[in-house]
């Protein structure tokens, strides 16, 4: 019996993705959120790769390059963000203070 | 060449130079000619000989009315440039030329800020009304249909008087709304045609022999109705008038009340009898009603307004509403005493309007209570408006009374009561003209008025040819009678279908 | 199922769940770096070999090292812990805790009909991946080469504007 | 030859009319004065030489003249005709001569008035009007006439618009007119709808032929008998001829005495055979006519306005002449109509000529004693009462008020089989109406020129004034000659002159008939001779005096009441719906939606103060709901986008 059937892994990442998503909502600081953020990726990834493995297809893999690039790009520029805030010099990191693109 | 095209273009044309020609050589004194009022006199004489060309060439009989054109412009959905010209649309063309040049002579005094702008959309109000006017591609109608109200929003939003956001807003948003009404039911019309026949065309003469269900054709004739009721104002949607007229410069107001109602009753004459009679007759006992109301309610509440322009705009609610009336009354009486009276109308209320606006440069204010007695001061000035009143009163000898007459007559064929009805309408607008009279013309004249220049005699001169034009209306109307009798659909299908079988 | 993924599934969770319940930044991304280790263990176990290692090198090699270094350079932690804790009250997290739980209850009921028992026997190596990344999808690579330029750029603009204090 | 002159004769006013009014600032008075006279002077000749030529042909042949197709449209056709045959030449006449005299008085009368070209500009206008509705052959032609009359009466009637309340009066007189306007346009509308066309020939060919039914034969009829009862201010609309001598005195004269005020009458006599067929139409006029004879003669006898007197005591002639036409004797009315033109112009002339000397003083009480100051005018004055009252044989009232008693006398209503109403009774109100006519006119005559001096007279009147007095003199006292009684020598000149065919004399006519129509003049002499003519005024003395005429001398009686009845709540509704309602009603919706939706965000705050901080969020979220949703928080979105995903998900769970 393979170590990891498919079930599980979309099991797994389903979990992965609520607590991340919980993450991103609970927490109000930018950093914080980034790191949620980046473990939803992960789950994503992880069932394309899951998928990749169920049905035996490269694809998987190739996804979870891409979105491994992608992760990167995204905290590159959320970092930037952030190091731009904080030199702004901006008390908190409170993504709730952003708010000027208000309606 | 065929002068419809050139007709319909021309005016916009000369409206963008005389656009450019305002930017180029920015208004010097006051009172000196700039150039862009130059190049608008010139596009409206030119205009003039197309006209003339086109009246009196010879007819180019491809069409079934004398003046044809036709260029296709979308062949898949059939929608073709089609522009036919019979009598009824050529008077309205000449009326619509006549308060140009009434506008461009009498009413530019005040349009010193942006002349140029105020040109061009000037003249392209009058391409929409020609458009609209000849337009026979039920497509190409609504698009001149839209067109005639955009520069017609900006002139009253840009260049009117105190409140006049609300009411270009008011303005706009009524006929717009009512405009799409009007799409559906055009839309309506070709799908049904469409259905029956497999032939897919927007043209007027093929979609006039779609043979309809009752429901069905009064209900699309219901959704043109509507549309030419807000124009025409009819009473329960006449609201938008008072307060587009009061705030709107006076070269708009003219334009406004001399042509821009004319295309709501030449659209129920073309649209709604021609195009559906059978609904038309259903829909005529309401249809003479709502006339009549109108034309009581209309002097009703014109009796009580205490500002001028205001009370114009309420007595020409009153004379629309005979216009309705004499349109519903199915006989060709009826429908000619309609041309007639908003022949008469047009010019009769562009007096008016002159002459208020003219008080209005003058005193600035358009309250009665506050312009005392003008005879005094301004005797020509006065008399032109004792004129134009007599003739909104339906005084016998002017146009009015001719249209007036011949609408009473036909209704009275019909059956008594709403004549009799209409007839006490008389009472009520000489009630509120001789009010008018009384309160601004010939009265005591307030005292603490600086002295104000009378009207100059060339301006006089303009008046004069108005005011023969409508006693000529008035004591021999034949001509026109016959010069602008709408002629009938042709029965055979229109020769060989514009449309595209897809 | 076996227990060695048994324990990598539970280390993931736990690493993920702690990192979103710390208060101090630093905490967090350590336990992040964890989550990331363990979950290419799990891609091992799926036999995808080469993405773990991507995820080993990549992932969690560069782009923590890059969280931390940010953390550290700002020193993010020590004063902010307060001011965490008053944003991690209950009724704060309550909301969108609740939320969370129902959209993975939701998921869970939904994914398991996709489930089949089918075994994955070969595991897919580099080479199939190296096949496909630079076969089929050759265009997607040139995509995200222009997807990494674009990110460059952003990030180098915007840091480089704290000097500008525009 | 005709066929040219005819149309002149309306053009010539009609050009004075234009050259006087366009040419407002630059002419010098007697200039305009002159033009206005020449271009009515012109039509006067014209007419007279028309009517010789047409006294020369043959008695039934007119001259038709059609001048161009006014509409000709299917179902109904009229044109722009005129014809002037007996009955019209006899109009015309009266029209042009006695319009020249008073714009020959007027040019005198009027020459230092600052506004004398808008004065002979209107009144040109209205000799030009008058002469298309007496001449008019097509019922239609003859409507532009009538509103052209009642349009330049308005003008002048308002001519001094400094005061309001003449322009009141103006505008009062045009809506009452425009009233019987409206009614007669809709006589018209059923004469055209049945007939199909508005020429008088055919509309009479096609009544007296029985094309139409009698109930639209009587509607028709009564429609245009109360068109000519407005314009002739007969019972229900005689309010607005008093006031109408707000204008000055040659409008009163020409149009409230000669002319306007008889359009009515001449109507209904060219329409006779019409009228003729509408029993009932016919005995309705005849006892208005006597009604308003009545009520006329008695106002004006407690009247302290010279010329309001005289203003009633038109109103109560033209009573006898619809008492006449209503008896169907419509000859006798006409030549009524003609002596009456000639001494009521004369009277009100006079009046003028005697207000302007005394200082504009238009009370009679305070005028006094005038025979001496200005003895010609008073010998005018006398000479106009006695024909007025209808002193015998001297005056030609007497001649033409006997023409009608005794037309009155012979007629027969059969109104229904058993009921009919003989004409006696007309008769004795038509003698008493003789009877209060004398006492009041000489009542004026006694006060006004006899008794104490009242106030001094000043200067002379010119002598341009006096020579229009002097014909009108003339013409009152021997215009009666051409028709005489039977009694008298058979001398019926003028109703040969109207329809030589049938012969008015009655055969067993009672000596005593003429006799009493000639006594009671007299006696009505007496009377005033014995109340007012001596030093001491015997009226003063009867007590309880006051208590009858105090009412009645206001004149407001029925002004009371009409204002009251309809001008009041008329302005009252038209002050209460002077908002229009339709507007009103839209822009009402529009602020009621903008209340709504404020007081509904009021009642929200008021709950959701009780909740926690977020839930005053969710409060401004109610007030402006897109604003307060964007409002920049990143996991505000994040929330709201998770929200969605479970809503998804839940679909996918629950279907």
């Amino acid at each position: 019996m393979p170590a990891f059937s498919f079930n599980d892994t979309l099991l797994l990442a389903t979990v992965l993705f609520s607590v991340g998503l919980a993450g991103v909502l609970v927490r109000r600081d930018l950093v914080f959120m980034l790191m949620s953020l980046d473990i939803m990726l992960n789950a994503a990834a992880l069932v394309f790769v899951g998928a990749g493995a169920r049905w035996h297809d490269a694809t998987g893999q190739v996804m979870f390059v891409l979105i491994l690039a992608l992760a990167a790009v995204e905290t590159a520029v959320g970092l930037a963000i952030i190091v731009c805030l904080h030199a702004r010099g901006r008390p908190t990191l409170d993504a709730d203070t952003g708010n000027l693109l208000r309606g | 060449m065929n002068p419809l095209p050139a007709l319909v273009l021309l005016p916009i044309m000369g409206g963008g130079v005389a656009w450019v020609a305002g930017h180029v050589r920015p208004r010097v004194t006051t009172t000196s000619r700039d150039a862009s009022w130059w190049v608008v006199l010139v596009t409206l004489i030119v205009e003039t000989f197309v006209l003339v060309m086109a009246t009196f060439g010879h007819p180019v009989h491809t069409g079934p009315w004398p003046g044809h054109f036709s260029m296709p412009w979308i062949p898949a959905m059939g929608i073709a440039v089609r522009l036919d010209m019979d009598g009824l649309s050529l008077s309205l063309i000449w009326l619509s030329l006549i308060m140009c040049f009434l506008c461009v002579f009498l009413a530019t005094r005040q349009v010193t800020v942006h002349a140029g702008a105020f040109r061009f959309l000037f003249l392209a109000t009058l391409t929409g009304i020609i458009g609209t006017f000849l337009a026979t591609d039920l497509f190409l109608f609504f698009f001149f249909w839209e067109l005639m109200l955009v520069p017609m929003f900006g002139l009253i939003a840009a260049w009117g008087h105190e409140d006049r956001q609300r009411a270009a807003m008011k303005f706009f948003m009524f006929t717009q709304g009512s405009g799409l009404i009007m799409l559906l039911s055009i839309l309506g019309l070709v799908i049904t045609h469409y259905r029956q026949t497999g032939v897919l065309t927007f043209d007027y003469f093929t979609l006039a022999h779609t043979p309809l269900s009752p429901a069905v054709s009064m209900l699309l004739m219901l959704g043109f109705f509507i549309a030419f009721a807000v124009k025409l104002p009819v009473v329960p949607v006449h609201v938008w008038l008072p307060d587009a007229h009061t705030q709107a410069p006076t070269a708009a107001s003219v334009l406004l009340a001399g042509i821009l109602l004319k295309t709501g009753g030449y659209g129920m004459i073309r649209f709604n009898i021609m195009l559906f009679p059978d609904a038309a007759s259903r829909f005529a006992p309401i249809a003479m009603g709502l006339g009549v109301a109108g034309i009581v309610y209309g002097a009703w509440l014109a009796y009580a307004q205490d500002d001028v322009k205001r009370l114009i705009a309420y007595s020409s609610i009153s004379h629309m509403g005979f216009v309705l009336l004499g349109i519903f009354t199915g006989s060709r009486m009826g429908m000619q005493g309609a041309i007639i009276q908003m022949l008469a109308h047009g010019l009769s209320t562009a007096g008016l309007f002159v002459v208020a606006g003219a008080i209005q440069d003058r005193l600035h204010t358009r309250d009665m209570r506050c312009i005392g007695g003008l005879w005094a001061a301004m005797p020509r000035l006065s008399g032109a408006g004792l004129f134009f009143a007599m003739a909104a009163l339906g005084m016998p000898g002017l146009g009015n009374f001719t249209g007036e007459f011949l609408v009473l007559l036909a209704t009275w064929h019909v059956s008594p009561l709403p004549a009799i009805l209409a007839a006490v309408g008389l009472v009520l607008a000489a009630i509120y003209a001789l009010r008018m009279v009384n309160r601004i013309f010939l009265a005591a004249p307030r005292t603490g008025l600086q002295p104000v220049p009378d009207v100059a005699s060339r301006q006089m001169a303009v008046f004069a040819c108005v005011m023969v034009f409508l006693v000529l209306l008035g004591v021999y109307p034949q001509p026109f009678v016959t010069f602008s009798a709408p002629l009938p659909l042709p029965v055979a299908a229109m020769t060989g279908p514009e449309g595209a079988t897809p | 199922m076996h227990a060695l993924a048994l324990l990598a599934a539970c280390v993931t969770v736990v690493g993920a769940i702690m990192v979103i319940t710390r208060r101090v930044a630093v905490h967090a991304v350590l336990y992040l770096v964890v989550t990331l280790l363990a979950l290419a263990t799990v891609l091992v176990m799926l036999g995808a070999s080469f993405a773990a290692m991507l995820e080993v090198i990549i992932y969690a090699g560069a782009i923590m090292v890059l969280f931390v270094f940010v953390i550290m350079m700002l020193n993010l932690g020590q004063p902010d812990s307060a001011r965490e804790k008053e944003w991690l009250h209950p009724r704060a997290w309550l909301g969108p805790g609740v939320l969370a739980t129902i959209a993975c209850a939701e998921l869970l009921y939904c994914l398991n009909p996709l489930s089949g028992p089918a075994p994955a026997p070969a595991p897919i190596t580099a080479h199939d991946v190296g096949l496909g990344l630079f076969g089929r999808y050759v265009l997607m690579v040139e995509l995200v080469s222009y997807l990494l330029l674009a990110g460059l750029i952003s990030a180098f603009h915007i840091g480089r504007n704290r000097v500008g204090g525009r | 030859m005709g066929e040219i002159l005819l149309p002149l004769i309306i053009l010539c006013p009609l050009v004075a009319s234009l050259v006087v009014s366009v040419s407002a600032g630059r002419m010098g008075a007697c200039a305009i004065g002159t033009v206005a006279c020449a271009g009515v002077g012109l039509s006067a000749v014209i007419s007279v030489i028309l009517s010789v030529m047409l006294l020369s042909g043959p008695a039934t042949d007119a001259l038709r003249v059609v001048l161009w197709p006014w509409m000709r449209i299917e179902g109904f056709s009229a044109d722009i005709a005129f014809t002037l045959d007996r009955v019209s030449m006899v109009m015309i006449l009266v029209v042009t001569i006695v319009g020249l005299l008073i714009h020959v008085y007027a040019a005198g009368y009027m020459r230092d008035d600052p506004g004398i070209a808008r004065f002979f500009g209107c009144m040109t206008l209205f000799v030009a009007a008058m002469v298309v509705l007496v001449l008019a052959s097509d019922l239609l032609c003859m409507f532009i006439g009538w509103e052209g009359v009642g349009l330049c009466s308005y003008l002048l009637i308002g001519f001094w618009y400094d005061d309001p309340a003449n322009t009141a009066a103006a505008r009062k007189a045009f809506y009452m007119t425009r009233m019987g306007d409206v009614a007669l346009l809709c006589g018209l509308l059923l004469l055209a709808t049945a007939t199909g066309s508005l020429r008088m020939g055919t509309v009479l060919a096609a009544v007296t032929d029985g094309q139409l039914p009698p109930f639209s034969v009587n509607a028709a009829a009564a429609l245009i008998l109360v068109g000519a009862l407005a314009k002739s201010a007969q019972i229900p609309f005689q309010t607005w001829l008093p006031d109408a001598m707000a204008g000055p005195t040659p409008t009163s004269a020409l149009i409230h005495a000669a002319t306007m005020v008889t359009a009515g009458v001449y109507l209904i006599a060219r329409l006779h055979d019409l009228f003729a067929m509408a029993a009932p139409v016919m005995a309705f006029m005849a006892v208005l006519g006597a009604l308003t004879l009545l009520m006329g003669a008695c106002k004006a006898l407690v009247q302290s306005d010279l010329k309001r007197i005289l203003a009633w005591s038109t109103i109560s002639q033209l009573g006898y002449m619809f008492l006449a036409l209503g008896c169907g004797v419509w000859q006798a009315a006409l030549f009524h109509l003609m002596t009456h033109a000639f001494f009521k112009a004369l009277l009100f002339l006079t009046a003028g000529a005697v207000i302007m000397r005394a200082g504009h003083e238009q009370d009679i009480f305070r005028l006094g004693g005038l025979r001496h100051a200005m003895p010609g005018l008073t010998m005018a004055f006398v000479a106009g009462a006695s024909a007025l009252a209808g002193l015998p044989l001297v005056t030609a009232g007497f001649y033409s008020k006997e023409m009608i008693l005794s037309g009155v006398w012979h007629v027969h209503f059969g109104l229904t089989r058993e009921w009919g109403l003989s004409g006696h009774p007309l008769w004795g109100i038509a003698l008493l109406g003789a009877f209060l006519t004398a006492l009041y006119i000489f009542r004026c005559v006694f006060i006004v020129f006899c008794g104490k001096a009242g106030t001094r007279a000043v200067g002379r009147t010119s002598r341009l004034m006096s020579i229009p007095l002097g014909c009108l003199c003339v013409l009152s006292l021997s215009g009666g000659v051409i028709e005489m009684p039977d009694t008298l020598p058979r001398l019926h000149l003028f109703s040969a002159l109207l329809d030589p065919g049938v012969p008015l004399s009655h055969a067993d006519e009672p000596i005593w008939l003429v006799l009493a129509g000639a006594i009671v003049p007299l006696a009505g002499l007496g009377v005033a001779w014995v109340l007012w003519g001596r030093r001491v005024s015997v009226m003063r003395e009867i007590p309880g005096q006051a208590a009858i005429i105090r009412p009645a001398r206001d004149g407001r009686g029925m002004d009371v009441v009409y204002d009251r009845v309809f001008v009041q709540p008329l302005c009252l509704l038209v002050w209460l719906t002077r908002l229009d309602i339709a507007d009103h009603a839209i822009t009402g919706t529009g602020r009621l939606t903008r209340a709504a939706s404020a007081g509904m965000f009021r009642a929200r705050a008021g709950v959701v103060d009780m909740l926690a901080i977020r839930a005053t969020g969710m409060a401004r979220w109610a007030d402006h709901l897109p604003g307060q949703f964007q409002n920049g928080r990143v996991r505000w979105y994040a929330a709201w986008i998770a929200t969605g995903l479970c809503a998804g998900l839940a679909m996918v769970v629950l279907s």
